[in-house]
């Protein structure tokens, strides 16, 4: 590691608030992604099982 | 219009849910891949900056969402642009979620540019023609998404208002580098040459490793989340089709 | 041997649901179709599929014959869609004159008086509000008129651009007896000389000539 | 008469489409007057709010009329389309045989006589107001008069997409203003170079191009909106 320590590696000279607040910020907006995608696909799975088959409006 | 192959495909529901399933899973795992060991190896191992210092291990983030922001509008357009000709319904639900996860993109390729320049020029936020054409293209993103949920009535509605989206993601195909050059030009005119965050700097070898390894992760991760958002669309706008009940009780 | 203007083979459209499903019919020179239907049957979303200006959910559509293309035709003519129980949109400038809604009308139409000078053009106007009996206010704006008379304004457009369909949406309402009785014999004449009038009503009209039903 | 043949000039029907419009325009005379009133309330604004001395206004004068013709052109457009919505006159234009930007372009080009042209001559007052150096208006007026062109068809493309939609108003300025931001670097750009004693012509000719560009091309992409807004409403 680049670093000495874990505390070190927090710290970063001073940086660490900065480069720490864009990973963390980077680490909500992907799993935010993920997460209301799975949140969603098994709503929509749910829909699928519920609702009546109607293939008549088919294009 | 005689409509290309590739294209045919994609207009047929289940087989782009059959194949779309096959692939997710190998996405994932390597975008999930790729991005821990950029990330970890940018953070922890690569060396330092010697003007910048720490702060510019944000590049590692700043530069892979900055990239996947402008070419997921490209993506936009793209599809805006084959459903416009070709109307394909599949484009249209790729269309919204490539706007979705888009705007996401841009708002991280902002966050992290202001972030960066507090420990680099002292201030939150400059108005260089990068960071500024980012925002620019936020809005464009927003206006999209806007359009999308301002026709949300009825199914037609919702196509009509994918139609719109579409055209105005093509108008904002022809203004994105007219607005970037004309930014450029004119912040250029009063500001004297400061640090550039990122440019032809002569990077490190060792810093330059991971940062490629993000880019590629972050492309990856975008074509899982289109993927699987446009999944999730199709499931929800096809939701009582006999095909997709078959595939979804296999599982 | 008789001319199929219009054919419809099992067209359907609508919003969430389905509004109408599999409707076909056709549409003949010297006939007249009657699309019947309660208030929301989906009688004005039928004419403007016909006319392009909605999408169908699945069927075809032919005019003389030929699959419809939006915005590729001054075959047909289409009047006073409902807005909502009280108004109409005519496709009529609140703010201009009769005549000049009139004139505004001949020039950004395809018809036989494109090429004709002002003067011709102004005496087939005048010609056209006689018959209609609106030569009085022919120089009054159209806000200032009654409801009945905008109807007839709107009218004016089917004989000043003889086009073969015509399609009026809800012609009979709000028109007076005697506007019921203009309108029956101007369908009577455009019928004799070869034309079609497709027209939708939510009531029985009784036209004394052969009209056939469509029901929603 | 039924087998008449059917004519159609799109010459004529654009002069058609030209004079009513102005017909229109010119019975409701305070609509004309509107974009101008907002111009000099928003205008007044800026003195009150910033209290500089006035070479520290006069500075900052091309930028803020330029920020204000934007929101004048935006809002002047918004109502563009919607009686032609509402009124069935735009479904007739759909039914008609003439290419629909036949329709658009001749709206636009009203729109650019009834809205543009009086705020470019009302700018030099404008610019007094703010104590901007006199060496600056022709410039001004120019720089009005031709990007105003750009800005009535990004406004008008926006007010096409938006119309059938209810709450337009913030749809609106998102769509439009990102898209004006060429328009207005180079405008006011164009106004302190000639201030600062340097003729703007390649300003002029790059706002010129935008004119042109934005003539050319969305009068097709307001068309395409518009048979949306028909499909939609």
């Amino acid at each position: 590691m680049y670093f000495d320590s874990i505390q070190a590696l927090l710290h970063m000279d001073g940086h660490g608030p900065y480069v720490w607040a864009c990973y963390g910020m980077g680490a909500l907006v992907f799993l935010g992604l993920v997460l209301s995608a799975r949140a969603q696909s098994k709503r929509s799975i749910e829909m699928i099982c519920a609702s009546d088959v109607n293939d008549e409006d088919v294009q | 219009m005689k409509v290309p192959q590739f294209i045919h495909l994609l207009g047929s529901p289940p087989w782009f849910y059959r194949i779309s399933g096959q692939l997710m899973p190998v996405l994932g795992l390597l975008a999930c891949a790729l991005l821990i060991v950029a990330w970890v190896w940018g953070l922890g191992f690569a060396p330092e900056d010697a003007k910048q210092g720490n702060s510019y291990r944000i590049i590692y983030l700043h530069v892979p969402t900055a990239v996947i922001a402008l070419a997921g509008y490209y993506v936009m357009a793209f599809t805006g642009l084959v459903y416009l000709v070709w109307r394909i319904q599949l484009m249209a639900l790729m269309l919204k979620s490539a706007a979705l996860i888009g705007a996401a993109m841009t708002f991280l390729a902002l966050f992290s540019g202001a972030v960066w320049g507090k420990p680099t020029w002292g201030t939150w936020w400059v108005w260089d023609a990068r960071i500024t054409s980012m925002l620019i293209l936020f809005f464009l993103y927003l206006g999209v998404l806007g359009i999308i949920n301002a026709f949300s009535g009825s199914k037609t509605s919702q196509q009509a208002g994918v139609k719109a989206a579409s055209i105005l993601a093509l108008v904002g195909t022809v203004n994105i580098p007219i607005i970037y050059k004309s930014v450029d030009w004119w912040f250029s005119l009063h500001q004297p040459a400061t640090l550039k965050l990122t440019g032809k700097s002569n990077i490190d070898g060792s810093m330059l490793t991971p940062l490629l390894i993000a880019i590629v992760g972050c492309y990856v991760f975008y074509a899982f989340m289109l993927l699987w958002r446009t999944r999730i669309e199709l499931q929800s706008s096809e939701h009582n089709k006999q095909w997709l009940r078959d595939a979804v009780s296999k599982k | 041997m008789s001319i199929t203007r219009l054919q419809v083979d099992r067209l359907s459209a609508g919003y969430e649901r389905p509004l109408f499903r599999d409707v076909s019919f056709s549409l003949e020179a010297q006939q007249v179709a009657h699309v019947m239907g309660g208030n929301g049957s989906g009688k004005t979303t039928l004419l403007n599929c016909l006319l392009g200006l909605f999408p169908a959910t699945s069927g075809d559509i032919y005019w003389n014959g030929f699959e419809l293309r939006a915005n590729a035709f001054d075959a047909a003519l289409y009047l006073g869609e409902q807005v909502n129980a009280q108004s109409y949109a005519l496709g009529l400038k609140n703010a201009l004159s009769v005549r000049e809604n009139l004139q505004l009308y001949l020039s950004t139409t395809a018809n036989a008086l494109q090429a004709a000078s002002q003067t011709v053009r102004q005496q087939r106007i005048d010609q056209v509000l006689e018959q209609l009996s609106l030569l009085a206010v022919a120089n009054k704006r159209c806000e200032q008129l009654s409801s009945g008379q905008q109807r007839r304004v709107s009218l004016s457009k089917l004989l000043l651009n003889p086009c073969a369909v015509w399609v009026l949406d809800e012609p009979f309402a709000a028109v007076d007896k005697q506007g019921v009785v203009l309108l029956e014999g101007l369908i009577s004449q455009h019928v004799e000389k070869g034309g079609s009038v497709l027209f939708t009503s939510h009531q029985d009209v009784s036209l004394g000539m052969s009209v056939r039903t469509v029901q929603l | 008469m039924i087998n008449a043949p059917m004519i159609f000039s799109i010459a004529a029907a654009f002069k058609a489409h030209v004079k009513a419009e102005s017909l229109l325009r010119w019975r409701h005379k305070s609509d004309i007057l509107q974009p101008l009133l907002f111009f000099v309330l928003v205008l007044s604004l800026f003195p009150i709010a910033i209290n500089a001395p006035s070479q520290e206004l006069a500075r900052l004068a091309p930028g803020i009329l330029w920020v204000i013709v934007l929101l004048a052109s935006l809002f002047s457009a918004e109502h563009l389309f919607r009686d032609d919505l509402g009124d069935g006159s735009l479904s007739a234009q759909l039914l008609s045989v003439q290419p629909l930007s036949v329709y658009v372009v001749a709206k636009l080009s009203v729109h650019v006589a009834f809205v543009v042209v009086p705020l470019a001559l009302a700018s030099p007052i404008m610019a007094l107001m703010l104590h901007m150096p006199g060496s600056g208006v022709p410039v001004l007026i120019l720089s009005v008069l031709i990007g105003g062109v750009s800005l009535s068809m990004i406004a008008a493309f926006g007010a096409a997409l938006t119309v059938s939609v209810h709450q337009r108003s913030m749809l609106l300025a998102l769509i439009t203003l990102p898209l004006y931001v060429p328009v207005l670097i180079f405008a006011s750009s164009a106004i302190q170079s000639n201030i600062d004693g340097t003729f703007p012509t390649m300003q002029l000719l790059i706002l010129m191009s935008f004119a042109l560009l934005s003539a050319a091309l969305l009068p097709w992409a307001i068309s395409a909106a518009l048979k949306l807004s028909v499909e939609n409403k």
